[in-house]
């Protein structure tokens, strides 16, 4: 096998005061797309609509797009939808801590109020000038899965907006 | 000589905590608690500035955010800042603080000659003059008019500070901490909702800590330790709520107490705003009310009860309605002599009875007709019956209030008159919006508090059952009463009468204004520059606005205000643009080759967003020797370039095929499976959009892929025509450019090195011909083969899944090494492309049209396209358009550059030419300088001879038009 | 501005990307002469008023749809998917 | 006293106090027909007027604004002129603005400041400065002064910008244009209109038109909130509200209405001797006389007749200017408003007859309005005078979308809300 290599190789993980911050690699998503029917019959049960997350199986979907659902885990042979592999276009960055919630108010525009923004939640939404997706998979821990281009970039963002927790 | 004293009263500072700090680079104390403005007057500093335009000696005027005089340039620890208020400036120990626009000393200011130019500088007289002797003589004005003008230095210096940005919600945002805001900031809490409550002081309570009572300063405390306990609310000092965006964004600007930044910016999206604004005082208008020591008549109450510094002995108020009184007052009770100038004839008999009690002595129906004094006053004048003269240090005015109406009309509610306070109040407040208290003009502390409570309960109409609000123990609310003086200058001292003081607008000034005809609220406020001072008139503007008024006989209701804009109060750059800046001002988009390049001697360019490889230092340490060796290297042997930025995108589902047919202006329909084409598509226009090869997978589909530059836009049109309006095609797309890494395997060997990469696969001519695409799995990694040529070389492209990138990228470099392969950049890859006439991003500039690049054949005649209508307009298809042509050098040493104007050999060398080179290179194939052009007629003119022009460089250079193919015009190479 | 995704839900008008004018037909494809298109690409009512335009939630779900917004006030007047 | 302004007279009225100036401009009741209406007061109107005065002889007209002169964008912008245009048509048409500008305070007797303090565009790639020499030899080779600079000439000019190895768009280098520079805008509508007004012009202020009235395909007058107005010729220069006056005869036009952002900072000392724009994203800085530093960016991008801008547009200008220039992080904003821009699909103007008889338009200025101004009024004062196209305006016309013949300058596309 060909050594895999992540677009964060060169960057350090980042351990504050009730914040951690590091690249969670080895992921496999996969993109199934098409009408709701053809998702269905492809996937089995699915998410009702975009925003929501559903787990089974030890996969977890999320409905990106009215017509696409992003399958995190070992991907399905699918025949009856459009399948379309992208592990390598997102890099995920975990956020763990109290801390991660004032953290990521200060990347966008989105509630991160504890009430607002619980777990098994997600958003697709804007960082540093790019497409993120942000999940929260339990109360104060998310996944950043940015763009593998620009994962750099929002990687110094995500840090440098972490400053203020430096240990 | 000094005004002012620290007196012995329990106040708002703490006599503990001593701050040193320096005043024009002499040490000076105050305590924590102080303001810079507040140590400075009790260290008896009243001479703190000079004005704008006449440079006359100024003091403090207020206590607050309306300050428009006391400016200084300040800073800890080397880091300054120009224009600080220094009225709301916290004291912090180590503070310097520097007065501006004086030289050379703010006691002896050669400026001041301005002064007694004054008759020949009145409103807008820059426009009558500095215009002659010649057409462009204010070039030989301007330096020193400019010279004369702004107030503090900017610092070229960086600025170590660091700024922070945020975006919140919340259910109610409460502006201000008064009484109004407390109550409904309380009220609200009580709820259990998302409470904000913004207070712009570093201190809650509003004008509860100038009033000097303790019961209200027991409630004050009261509120706030509830506020505190309530796990939902936030409670915010030191933020000014800057301005109100649509949609409820409110921007807050927050200086934390300890924190990484300096000061953070805070994008707060409210459910409901409730503003507790408050109301500022006005300055009352007459002669030379700007010297040293006239004041606000609240200013001097806030100094006495907030930081217990006192006039040392004697204060004159002026007045035209009730609040002074306080002042008066509280004066008198900490041993100030005071007299009153009321402008009113007739008093309630309440402030009678205890001006009598206090000793103070009330002048009725006069005002002041000139004050004593220059870099400190000493005496005032009284106008009318008891022109008398009163030796004081301080005097208070007070025109009444007006209700900081800013924030309510952001959103475009103008405000309205209300004679009965005499000032503007909110013209109404938008859905979500609630007022509280002294901006609605509801000046008694009850009644605020009242106010308060109600808006809490309006703004969260979802909890009724909340327990009612404590009142403080107080009086009721006395009524209050004003007579409206707009202007209380004598005629003879109008041009002394100030009306903005930052600006040294006078009553003079207005009056100009009027006789000239600037009569709108906005031509005064332009020609005279009223209210556009730091401080945006909050003082001066509701004065001369009913200046103005009066002298065109409008009732205030008809002469309306200037628009309020954002910010509220004047707010740092830095503070805006947040942590974005410098090198993270836009993110940068890296190459999953970008490690590698980085260790392996690249230098990098900037291309959008993208950093590329630009040239490697394995064949020279400057562009221009390097990408000459890279493309000889391609030329002769084989190169690796990374192509990884390329737009990818996954083309899938039944009707694949039929949409790419529309989109790209030549045939997708019947491209076989396993084979590549060359695409282009048009806008609506017809011009062109974007260009690229899209190969085949299977029947349902393909690998698109599209330029650098237009990656995005493409992958917005297509989705755009999917989902609103080819919604009958049942086809996805999905972006594959970071999902995808690339290499472009170029040169004669280039076969040789990937056999000797892939041994097991056959990839020769027969099994993988020009624009072939191959697919298959090395060490378990998918690869993509596709046989492409940019170069005009034997070429491949080898794409595979970005994160075994660089792996198979250093695999292939180590397998070829036996035949030299070594890697080459974009600016070779972009001069390759240059001999083999291959348009790119400079020739592709959107106004190209299909014939512009000699592609006008690759259109299918009978088949339907994006842009096929609108690519027939009349100018579209007219014979002189300018298009594609390669053009040589003909003269020996001389260069090509790109940006040339192109002429033919006879013409005259001026006007628009017939064309101009797109992109150039060095030929190492020909050992010239050849270039791609846009020429008048285009290949029409093969063969003739033209010149270059570039007069920013003084060249006219020789050369011929000829075929864009450079080299390999048969394309030999491409299918060897 | 808070521009209302129908699949996301309000977001900053930030995560959009507009696309001009949704109110008049675009011919359809192989149709329509040169006059249609015309008017089709370059002449708008541009009203100071309801105007029904195009966006896309380019940082969200990437899902284009139409949005009636009031030009006069920014106000959202109404959405269709 | 005298009318006319100079350091004599300037002199005069402050020994004479007594002596009051006269109006700039006056201000009478409208008569009921006028040989020629403009509808606008803003500096495009005033100067059409002014030129319609003392160019063609024609003395009766009348402007009408529905506020007061210059509410609109002459008063909004931020204060540049230039003549850096390549393509054929616009190049000459802004050189006569330069030329035009140049003489203006003689030719109005009123300073309006115009500063030749020099433009400097910033590249920041190879293939910009490429670019920004097409720019710059078109504009030598068509008698317009222009320079290119290298990095090292640019860090002597522009010694405060971020040269630092961390700059996220290095500079490479500029174009230069030395007679650009900027004009005080509020003077430029005050000095047509007391020009006009002394050549008898009736500057008409709180006069909205609300109707325009035609006999046929002709047009005869409008109706206004001061009355019904007659005239068989009537000049639209309207800018934001070009598409709301024009529906008022029944025309569509290729125009956008769309919100840009103006910024000024509290007033410093001098520090920026010179507009300053930059390639990275579009940003443009200068420093007023007074010293306040007034800068702008990109439109918010959606239509809107709303004065009010987007934040997020707002701090991306901020961002611009602390990434560019660093002192500029320190530095207070002040003020920051917007005006109502009319948009085109390829970035340029109208300046043309319409298919109404007498009917004629100026508008769709798009970022280039108020440099424009001069040689707006003097080629729509010949249009409507002469009833067709003066050479420099003949590439400014409605129909050039339906002939291919876009103007696109900036190589933006057609797009009205991209440009």
């Amino acid at each position: 096998m060909l050594k895999r290599i992540s677009a964060l190789a060169s960057a350090v993980s980042f351990n504050g005061n009730d914040l951690s911050i590091s690249e969670s690699p080895d992921f496999a998503l996969t993109q199934y797309a098409g009408a709701e029917k053809e998702l269905k019959k492809a996937l089995g049960k699915i998410p009702a609509r975009v925003g929501v997350i559903l787990e089974h199986d030890g996969r977890i979907q999320l409905r990106t797009n009215p017509a696409q659902i992003w399958l995190i885990g070992e991907p399905i042979e699918a025949e009856a939808c459009i399948s379309t592999p992208l592990s390598s276009s997102r890099t995920r960055i975990a956020l763990q801590g109290k801390n991660t919630r004032v953290v990521l108010a200060k990347l966008c525009a989105i509630d991160f109020h504890p009430k607002q923004f619980k777990a098994d939640m997600f958003v697709q939404t804007a960082i540093h000038h790019t497409p993120a997706l942000i999940h929260c998979f339990g109360a104060d821990d998310f996944h950043i899965y940015a763009m593998r281009t620009f994962a750099l970039s929002v990687w110094e963002a995500v840090t440098d907006a972490a400053l203020e927790f430096s240990a | 000589m000094t005004a002012f004293k620290r007196i012995d009263k329990q106040s708002h500072i703490d006599r503990t905590k001593l701050i040193s700090f320096q005043f024009d680079g002499k040490m000076t104390n105050g305590f924590a608690g102080d303001t810079l403005a507040s140590a400075l007057l009790a260290n008896g500093k009243t001479l703190l500035g000079r004005s704008f335009k006449y440079h006359r000696p100024r003091g403090i005027i207020g206590a607050g955010i309306e300050e428009p005089n006391a400016l200084f340039t300040t800073g800890i620890g080397g880091r300054t800042e120009p224009n600080t208020i220094s009225t709301t400036a916290e004291l912090k120990s180590g503070i310097t603080a520097k007065s501006q626009n004086a030289w050379p000393s703010l006691n002896f200011d050669l400026m001041a000659v301005n002064q007694l130019l004054s008759p020949l500088f009145g409103a807008g007289f820059y426009y009558k003059t500095f215009m002659g002797p010649f057409k462009k003589s204010w070039m030989m004005y301007e330096p020193i008019i400019r010279k004369a003008a702004g107030l503090g230095a900017a610092l070229p210096d960086l600025d170590t500070a660091r700024y922070d940005m945020r975006y919140m919600f919340c259910d109610v945002l409460v502006i201000g901490s008064g009484p109004a805001g407390l109550a409904a900031a309380v009220t609200a809490a009580r709820t259990g909702a998302r409470v904000v409550l913004a207070e712009q002081d570093f201190e809650f309570g509003g004008s509860i800590l100038s009033s000097g009572s303790e019961e209200l300063e027991r409630w004050r405390k009261t509120q706030i330790a509830e506020l505190e306990k309530s796990s939902e609310v936030r409670l915010l000092k030191r933020t000014t709520a800057q301005g109100i965006y649509d949609d409820n964004l409110v921007v807050l600007n927050h200086t934390p107490e300890s924190h990484s930044a300096l000061m953070i910016t805070e994008q707060l999206r409210a459910r409901t705003i409730i503003m507790a604004t408050g109301a500022i005082e006005r300055p009352l208008v007459f002669a030379n009310n700007d010297r040293p020591g006239v004041m606000l008549a609240s200013a001097l109450r806030t100094y006495l009860n907030r930081f217990s510094v006192a006039p040392k002995k004697r204060a004159v108020i002026v007045t035209n309605n009730d609040s002074a009184y306080a002042t008066a007052f509280d004066l008198a009770e900490h041993d100030v002599a005071v007299t009153v100038a009321e402008h009113r004839s007739a008093l309630s008999g309440d402030l009678l009875a205890k001006a009598a009690q206090l000793g103070i002595a009330i002048f009725p129906s006069c005002g002041i007709s000139d004050v004593v004094g220059e870099k400190q006053m000493r005496a005032v004048r009284l106008s009318g019956r008891h022109a008398v003269t009163i030796e004081c240090d301080v005097l208070g005015m007070s025109g009444g209030w007006s209700p900081a109406v800013h924030l309510t009309s952001h959103g475009g509610i103008k405000p309205k008159f209300d004679e009965k306070i005499a000032a503007f109040i909110p013209g109404g407040f938008a859905k979500s919006h609630f007022g509280a208290g002294a901006v609605k003009g509801t000046f008694g502390l009850l009644a605020a508090i009242r106010e308060g409570e109600v808006a809490a309960r309006a703004a969260l109409p979802e909890c009724k059952k909340i327990k009612e609000l404590d009142l403080p123990a107080i009086r009721e609310d006395r009524k209050y009463s004003i007579q409206p003086i707009w202007n209380a200058a004598e005629k003879a001292n109008e041009k002394y009468a100030f009306v903005d003081f930052q600006n040294d607008v006078t009553v003079k000034d207005i009056r100009g204004a009027h006789q000239e005809g600037y009569l709108s609220v906005e031509h005064l406020k332009r020609y005279t520059t009223l209210g556009m001072g730091t401080d945006q008139g909050k003082t001066s503007n509701i004065n001369a606005l009913a200046m103005m008024a009066d002298l065109r006989g409008l009732a205030m209701s008809q002469a309306g205000t200037t628009t309020f804009r954002p910010p509220y109060s004047p707010i740092t750059v830095g503070a805006i643009a947040g942590r974005t800046v410098a090198a993270h001002f836009r993110p940068k988009r890296l190459s999953p080759l970008h490690d590698w390049h980085v260790n392996n001697g690249a230098t990098f360019i900037e291309a959008g967003l993208w950093m590329r490889a630009w040239y490697y230092n394995w064949a020279g340490n400057t562009p221009e020797a390097a990408y000459i060796k890279e493309m000889e290297l391609v030329r002769q042997n084989v190169g690796i370039a990374d192509v990884s930025t390329l737009g990818k995108i996954d083309v899938q589902g039944p009707d694949a095929a039929e949409f790419l047919n529309r989109v790209y202006v030549n045939g997708f329909a019947k491209l076989p499976v396993g084979r590549a084409r060359y695409g282009v598509m048009l806008n609506d226009d017809g011009v062109v959009l974007d260009d690229g090869t899209t190969s085949r997978i299977n029947d349902t589909q393909f690998y698109m892929t599209t330029t650098t530059a237009q990656a995005g836009e493409v992958m917005s049109w297509l989705e755009y025509l999917l989902q609103m309006h080819w919604t009958d095609l049942d086809v996805h797309v999905t972006s594959l450019t970071d999902q995808w890494g690339g290499m472009a395997v170029s040169g004669p060997n280039s076969r040789r090195a990937l056999q000797l990469a892939f041994p097991e696969i056959d990839i020769t001519n027969e099994a993988l011909p020009y624009l072939g695409v191959m697919d298959f799995k090395f060490e378990g990694v998918g690869v993509r083969v596709l046989r492409l040529s940019f170069s005009g070389e034997l070429a491949y492209e080898v794409h595979c899944s970005a994160d075994y990138t660089t792996a198979l990228w250093e695999h292939i470099l180590n397998a070829a090494a036996p035949l030299g392969i070594k890697p080459y950049g974009l600016e070779a890859l972009a001069s390759l492309r240059i001999e083999k006439g291959h348009v790119a991003g400079a020739d592709l500039d959107h106004r190209n049209t299909l014939d512009d690049l000699g592609l006008g054949k690759m259109a299918g005649k009978d088949k339907a396209y994006i842009g096929k209508e609108l690519r027939f307009r009349e100018d579209c298809q007219a014979p002189e358009r300018w298009s594609l042509v390669g053009i040589e050098c003909m003269e020996d040493g001389a260069k090509l550059r790109g940006g040339a104007i192109l002429f033919a050999a006879t013409d005259e060398i001026k006007g628009h030419g017939r064309g101009y080179i797109t992109s150039v290179t060095w030929s190492t194939e020909l050992n010239k300088y050849i270039a791609l052009a846009l020429y008048n007629g285009g290949m029409k003119h093969e063969g003739k001879e033209i010149i270059c022009a570039f007069p920013l460089k003084n060249e006219n250079v020789k050369a011929r038009i000829v075929s864009p193919h450079f080299i390999d015009k048969q394309g030999e190479r491409l299918h060897a | 501005m808070r521009v209302p995704c129908p699949h996301c839900g309000e977001r900053d008008v930030a995560e959009f990307r507009y696309g001009g004018d949704a109110s008049k037909m675009r011919p359809t494809h192989d149709t329509g002469d040169l006059k249609q298109w015309h008017d089709y690409k370059f002449v708008f009512d541009n009203p100071k008023g309801p105007h029904l335009e195009y966006w896309q939630h380019v940082y969200g779900c990437r899902q284009w749809f139409k949005l009636n917004r009031n030009t006069a006030t920014n106000e959202i007047i109404g959405g269709e998917k | 006293m005298a009318k006319g302004y100079s350091i004599f007279s300037l002199v005069k009225h402050a020994l004479r106090p007594s002596e009051p100036w006269p109006e700039a401009w006056e201000k009478p009741e409208p008569k009921s027909s006028y040989d020629v209406i403009i509808i606008g007061g803003g500096g495009h109107g005033l100067a059409t007027a002014y030129y319609l005065a003392k160019n063609h002889g024609i003395k009766n007209i009348a402007v009408l604004e529905k506020s007061y002169i210059g509410s609109g964008n002459v008063g909004r912008n931020t204060t540049l002129i230039r003549s850096n245009y390549m393509i054929g048509g616009n190049t000459a048409f802004f050189e006569k603005s330069m030329q035009l500008w140049e003489g203006l305070s003689h030719e109005l007797n009123f300073n309006c400041m115009v500063s030749h303090r020099g433009q400097m565009i910033l590249a920041v790639s190879p293939g910009q400065v490429d670019a920004f020499a097409r720019r710059g030899n078109i504009m030598r080779l068509n008698g317009i002064d222009a320079e290119l600079m290298d990095r090292n000439e640019v860090m002597k000019e522009l010694p405060y910008l971020d040269y630092s190895k961390e700059a996220r768009f290095p500079v490479h280098g500029a174009i230069h244009q030395p007679r650009a520079g900027t004009v005080r805008h509020d003077a430029v509508a005050w000095g047509y209109a007391r020009a006009a007004s002394q050549l008898g012009v009736h500057i008409i202020e709180n006069c909205e038109v609300s109707a325009i009235l035609k006999d046929g395909d002709k047009v005869v007058g409008v109706e206004t909130s001061r009355g019904k107005i007659l005239s068989s010729k009537v000049g639209i220069a309207v800018a934001g509200h070009t598409s709301h006056v024009a529906k008022m005869a029944g025309l569509r036009l290729p125009v956008e209405s769309h919100i840009l952002q103006a910024f000024v900072t509290e007033p410093v000392k001098p520090i920026v001797h010179h507009v300053v724009s930059w390639g990275a994203e579009l940003f443009y800085l200068s420093q007023s006389d007074k010293g306040g530093i007034v800068f702008g960016g990109h439109i918010d991008g959606f239509n809107t007749y709303t004065q009010r801008g987007q934040f997020h547009r707002i701090q991306n200008v901020m961002e611009s200017a602390t990434t560019l220039l660093p002192f500029m992080s320190r530095m207070r904003l002040l003020r920051h408003w917007g005006g109502i821009q009319d948009m085109t699909p390829d970035g340029s103007p109208f300046i043309c007859k319409t298919p109404i008889d007498g009917l004629y338009l100026n508008g769709g200025w798009c970022y280039q309005g108020f440099k424009a101004t001069p040689a707006s009024g003097t080629t729509f004062a010949y249009m409507i005078a002469n009833d067709q196209e003066h050479e420099l305006n003949k590439c400014f016309s409605l129909d050039r979308f339906e002939k291919g013949k876009e103007l696109d300058e900036y190589g933006i596309g057609n797009w009205a809300y991209k440009q």
